[in-house]
């Protein structure tokens, strides 16, 4: 098992014919992941490495059974792609795409919610359930099957712990990159109840940053919720406190943003912070029992 | 992106929100010409991208134009907190009966514009929020609805109980609300919001920050953008795709990606150095773009050595090594350089990089032991 | 029993401080209606008649618990008013004031409906329960407790078929004045199914007028899914058409909106049409076989 | 509220649609003055608040200036369904490969503004829609989400293959939508929207009407209201509180509610009458206003007897009695007028109208069947 992407799903390319997205499609193929379409307004009828192009993606849902979908757009059309697609009913939308402006999010949320979809990112690399589907700009190959999954706010870090996890023989379920901007789709609550709830996922590896209060918050749902261990590494340390968001920013997360705030609040979860990544895979071992 | 106080007094007028009458001045000369002499209360403000004017002597009352004219003389070319105050604003000082607190944010977990506003307005929000966060009322608003006349109604109902002053309050809610949607705001703020004695309401300080993801789409936002030298800096690493903070230590770093970048800054200070920067260069091998991040990292004088942190992904280890030594072969300079590669055909990476000389090593800890270790013999 | 008002219904008045509002709210008190509170922003704490006066509908339903509101607000702020209290939990919000623009209640219907709150109105007279609750403008001493619902698109023409049914013996279960706007909350299908489903309900009296399709689904939705007889009067048979609206009025109500077209619809659903108000209470009388 | 062709026309060139040139001319004088000769193929239509302008001969295609001046001499003053023209717009004509039709309406049953499109657009669309009505895409359009990017670019795929073209068009529609709601509109029509050989996409003809119930927040749209003698007369009624529709019969009529009003036209003509007008007085007793209604009642020529049809609601019967002999104590006229009253107290009204000699009954049948009869009679 795993959660949300496996060997079933069914994946559209919003933005196939733009040059990332098309060099993505090509590396998602060659790992396996099941494109179904691609959606380029106006192509449609065309075909692009097999995969059938249709101009929206209702056409492309009604005619493949799609029920993913990952945006390349640019940034100015993202929300507009995210729209269409969970308006066409797509139950997990991955957006690449980054510098989204916030409130166009903000705006497309409540209407996925309506709708019953998942957002992952914006500005995030995606998500991957090895040996079954990659969606998004994971390299592929660092990736293994196994019982650990992994949460991360960011990108190359992840890949980082990925692969030192895989190098120690700790495979993975699902690894998901929920990205680092300030809004974004599925976060450490929602992803922490579905590995909590994944038969296959033994141990979970949370990737925090400083700033917000996610982790706080994902320390106080391990703490009240969670029965399988957690391993988590917060970065941004020793990063300067002079980029915040003046008076409201520290009211809306009043005592929380810091990393020692949240490493406190990880602690007091019986959650193990790794000083440095290298650290990650020696306690999750000792958490395991290995 | 922020903008000075003046800038955001200016959106709040352009949106019918009250605000003193005004002015802005570069010098003392432009002091005694522009502020008139009309017997008024007035306050001199340094306009800068910094908290805590009020603190550091930024802000001062004058009863006469004389006095207006020896605090702009005192507030012009101050330093706080590392920036040179250039403008001061004179403004029309208004008498106070109360103050209070509003402001509009982004917020994360309610993945909503959040309304906040309290009756304890001032410069001491922030200690009010800690030690009685019951006292700040909260408001997620629908984004899609946005903020309900109601809502703005019932929200200045808590803080004014006179229903005229509550009227007036709310309509001054709404009309920041609208300023914040239209201009893709990441925040606005009134502290504080003001009731005189004649029973007014008054915008008094205003502060805002905006998206810079939306600011494609704000031209009117982006002509108000006014940038110190370290932000130019910033700002120009940006439009070459590579994201760069200058920091205080001595171990300047070039990494690809941000998160790794933090974890690069982090491991120099575990083990014992300063990290000069953050900068990351994103997913490219391309050799330009190593040469500049190069070119903009050397330039901080305090940089004594140099870690390279490279994690190969979808981009190649051995590609990357190839943009680092094109790149390498371009830049002269006697700072040490370590570089560290791993990921996707690191070994083949590392063996290319045996012909520039530079120390390699494999793994992130071996990096930054090996940069400080550096740094200590440097001396450049 | 009775449709969605009886004894247990608690009301509260928006605009009770206004001309019509304060007036009104006299005449419902008059009739028995129980009504818990008053909204008047800043007025707050003061009592009318004994009914306490809240800032907000949210105070006003947290401390009297009511379940339904009236809106007697003007025009320009009723749609504020509606969601203020489809907000604050109210599940029936019957709006009297008339000349609220179009837009406003096309905006307001999805809130409506994602809180769960059933709107009648605007430009509607209101609602009545005989004996046991009234909501609105409607004279109460024409009405009488009895076992025929009525649904009304007029105002005072409801007030004259009313007028006979009670002379006439034939009591009411509930009376709706659904209002004459061009878009509007609860309408024929949605109390037919309710009247259907009323156990105490033996017959519907429905009173249509030109314009819109509604009395063609009302025809349908008879003919598909009554049990119980329905007995139809369509106003403005004889009026000009002349007041239409244009290629998209026509193109949107294809085929629809006169009276005979309707008059034809309720026919072919077995409903019979009085020619004259007059004839409402024998046509009644034949179905019930009375 | 209706506007002429040419004032959509405006809304939409400040909207950005794209129209044809065009002047509006209102004597055959300015035609010749402000029409340019350019050579350029021109169409001269009528501007009146009537469709089926085109059947009527209130739309010609001229090749040369001189053409132009005579089409418009033909034209103003020519009288379409009862309307007399007295504008004339001359707008530069557009070849036409293919015209399409672009609606937006309010939609009672979806409560939704909807979007309407056919690819077979021109004067035929109603026939088309009753037809065909496969050949028409209807689209709900979310109210808070408002007409989104791919839903405009969805249709406006559907209606040109081309993509450049459709992107054209779904801007337009786009633009039409921000003018619906931007307006408080209830009807927006583009008809044909057309392509041209050049591939280029415009708006030929438009057509917009407005919720009379948002003009209190409209006021451009307010000034642009051009009403014809019989509308001047509705508006004033409307402005004493009476709602007032003339018709074509000689029975007047004054009824308390819309609903009521209807029904008592239908009951006029059930027994063989023609009814003269719509009038509803509201739920008031007020002598002055039965005097008003009465005074516009009366206006018609055409009126030889009058129908009072009253239900006592609220307002009780007696108390309207009082109104009706105040009211009618003042009007002199000969012609036959019979009261109906009912509801409550209508006893002790009906007792109180004894005193005005008028033929008093309690049905609307027999006031109908009263007011016939005493109509014949009469030959005012």
């Amino acid at each position: 098992m795993s959660i949300l992407i496996n060997k079933d799903t069914k994946l559209i390319v919003q933005g196939i014919t733009g040059r990332d997205g098309g060099f993505h499609t090509m590396k998602m193929k060659e790992y396996g992941t099941s494109i179904v379409a691609g959606v380029s307004p106006g192509k449609g009828g065309r075909e692009i490495d097999g995969i059938p192009i249709f101009n929206t993606v209702e056409q492309a849902v009604k005619e493949t059974a799609a029920n993913a979908s990952v945006i390349f757009v640019p940034a100015p059309f993202a929300a507009d792609a995210i729209l269409e697609a969970s308006c066409a009913g797509v139950g997990l939308v991955v957006t690449i795409t980054e510098g989204v402006p916030v409130l166009d999010i903000i705006k497309v949320s409540p209407v996925a919610k309506r709708n019953g979809t998942k957002l992952i990112g914006p500005n995030c690399p995606g998500l991957i359930t090895p040996g079954e589907s990659l969606i998004g700009i994971l390299p592929g190959n660092i990736f293994k099957k196994g019982n650990i999954g992994l949460i991360s706010r960011s990108g190359t870090l992840t890949y980082e712990v990925v692969n030192m996890l895989t190098k120690n023989g700790l495979g993975q379920t699902t690894c998901v990159g929920i990205g680092g901007d300030p809004v974004a789709g599925l976060y450490f609550l929602e992803l922490l109840e579905m590995f909590e709830n994944d038969p296959d996922t033994d141990a979970v590896v949370l990737i925090g940053e400083i700033g917000g209060d996610a982790e706080e918050q994902a320390a106080k749902f391990i703490k009240e919720k969670m029965t399988k261990p957690v391993v988590a590494f917060i970065a941004g340390q020793t990063a300067p406190t002079g980029k915040r968001m003046g008076h409201a920013g520290a009211i809306i997360s009043s005592g929380s943003g810091t990393a020692e705030e949240k490493i406190k609040a990880l602690y007091q979860a019986n959650v193990p912070v790794a000083k440095e990544p290298l650290e990650i895979p020696g306690l999750l071992k000792k958490k395991l029992g290995l | 992106m922020k903008i000075h106080e003046y800038q955001a007094r200016n959106l709040f007028r352009k949106y019918g929100i009250p605000v003193p009458d005004a002015v802005v001045c570069h010098s003392v000369e432009e002091v005694e010409k522009n502020v008139p002499d009309d017997g008024k209360l007035k306050v001199v403000k340094a306009q800068v991208h910094a908290g805590g004017r009020g603190k550091a002597g930024g802000v001062k009352l004058a009863r006469t134009k004389a006095e207006v004219v020896e605090n702009a003389r005192q507030i012009l070319g101050m330093d706080i907190k590392g920036l040179t105050v250039e403008k001061v604003m004179v403004a029309d000082a208004v008498n106070i009966e109360k103050e209070f607190y509003v402001g509009l944010v982004n917020d994360r977990n309610s993945k909503s514009v959040t309304l906040m506003a309290s009756a304890e307005g001032g410069v001491e929000i922030e200690e009010v929020a800690k030690v009685s966060p019951e006292k700040i009322i909260k408001l997620a608003i629908d984004p899609l609805l946005g903020l309900m006349d109601f809502q703005a109604r019932a929200v200045a109902l808590q803080l004014f109980g006179e229903i005229m002053q509550a009227l007036a309050a709310a309509a001054i809610i709404k009309k920041l609300y609208k300023l914040y949607i239209d201009t893709d705001a990441s925040l606005a703020e009134i502290n504080p919001l003001v009731l005189t004695p004649e029973k007014e309401v008054w915008a008094i300080d205003g502060k805002m920050n905006f998206d810079d993801n939306a600011l494609f789409r704000q031209p009117e936002i982006l002509k108000m953008r006014e940038v110190s030298a370290n932000e130019q800096k910033e700002i120009d690493a940006n439009e070459k795709g590579l994201s760069y903070i200058k920091l205080d230590g001595n171990i300047g770093c070039m990494v690809n990606g941000a998160g790794l970048a933090m974890t690069t800054m982090d491991m120099i200070k575990l083990y014992g150095g300063e990290p000069a920067n953050f900068l990351d260069i994103g997913g490219s091998s391309n050799p330009k773009k190593v040469i500049e991040a190069m070119e903009i990292l050397l330039s901080d004088k305090n940089v004594t050595a140099v870690m390279i942190n490279i994690f190969g992904g979808i981009t190649r280890c051995d590609d990357v090594a190839r943009g680092l030594i094109a790149a390498l072969g371009q830049i002269k300079t006697e700072i040490p350089i370590v570089v560290r590669l791993s990921g996707t055909n690191a070994k083949e990476g590392l063996e290319l990089l045996k012909s520039t000389g530079l120390p390699t090593v494999n793994t992130m800890r071996e990096a930054a032991q090996k940069a400080i270790e550096l740094s200590k013999k440097s001396k450049v």
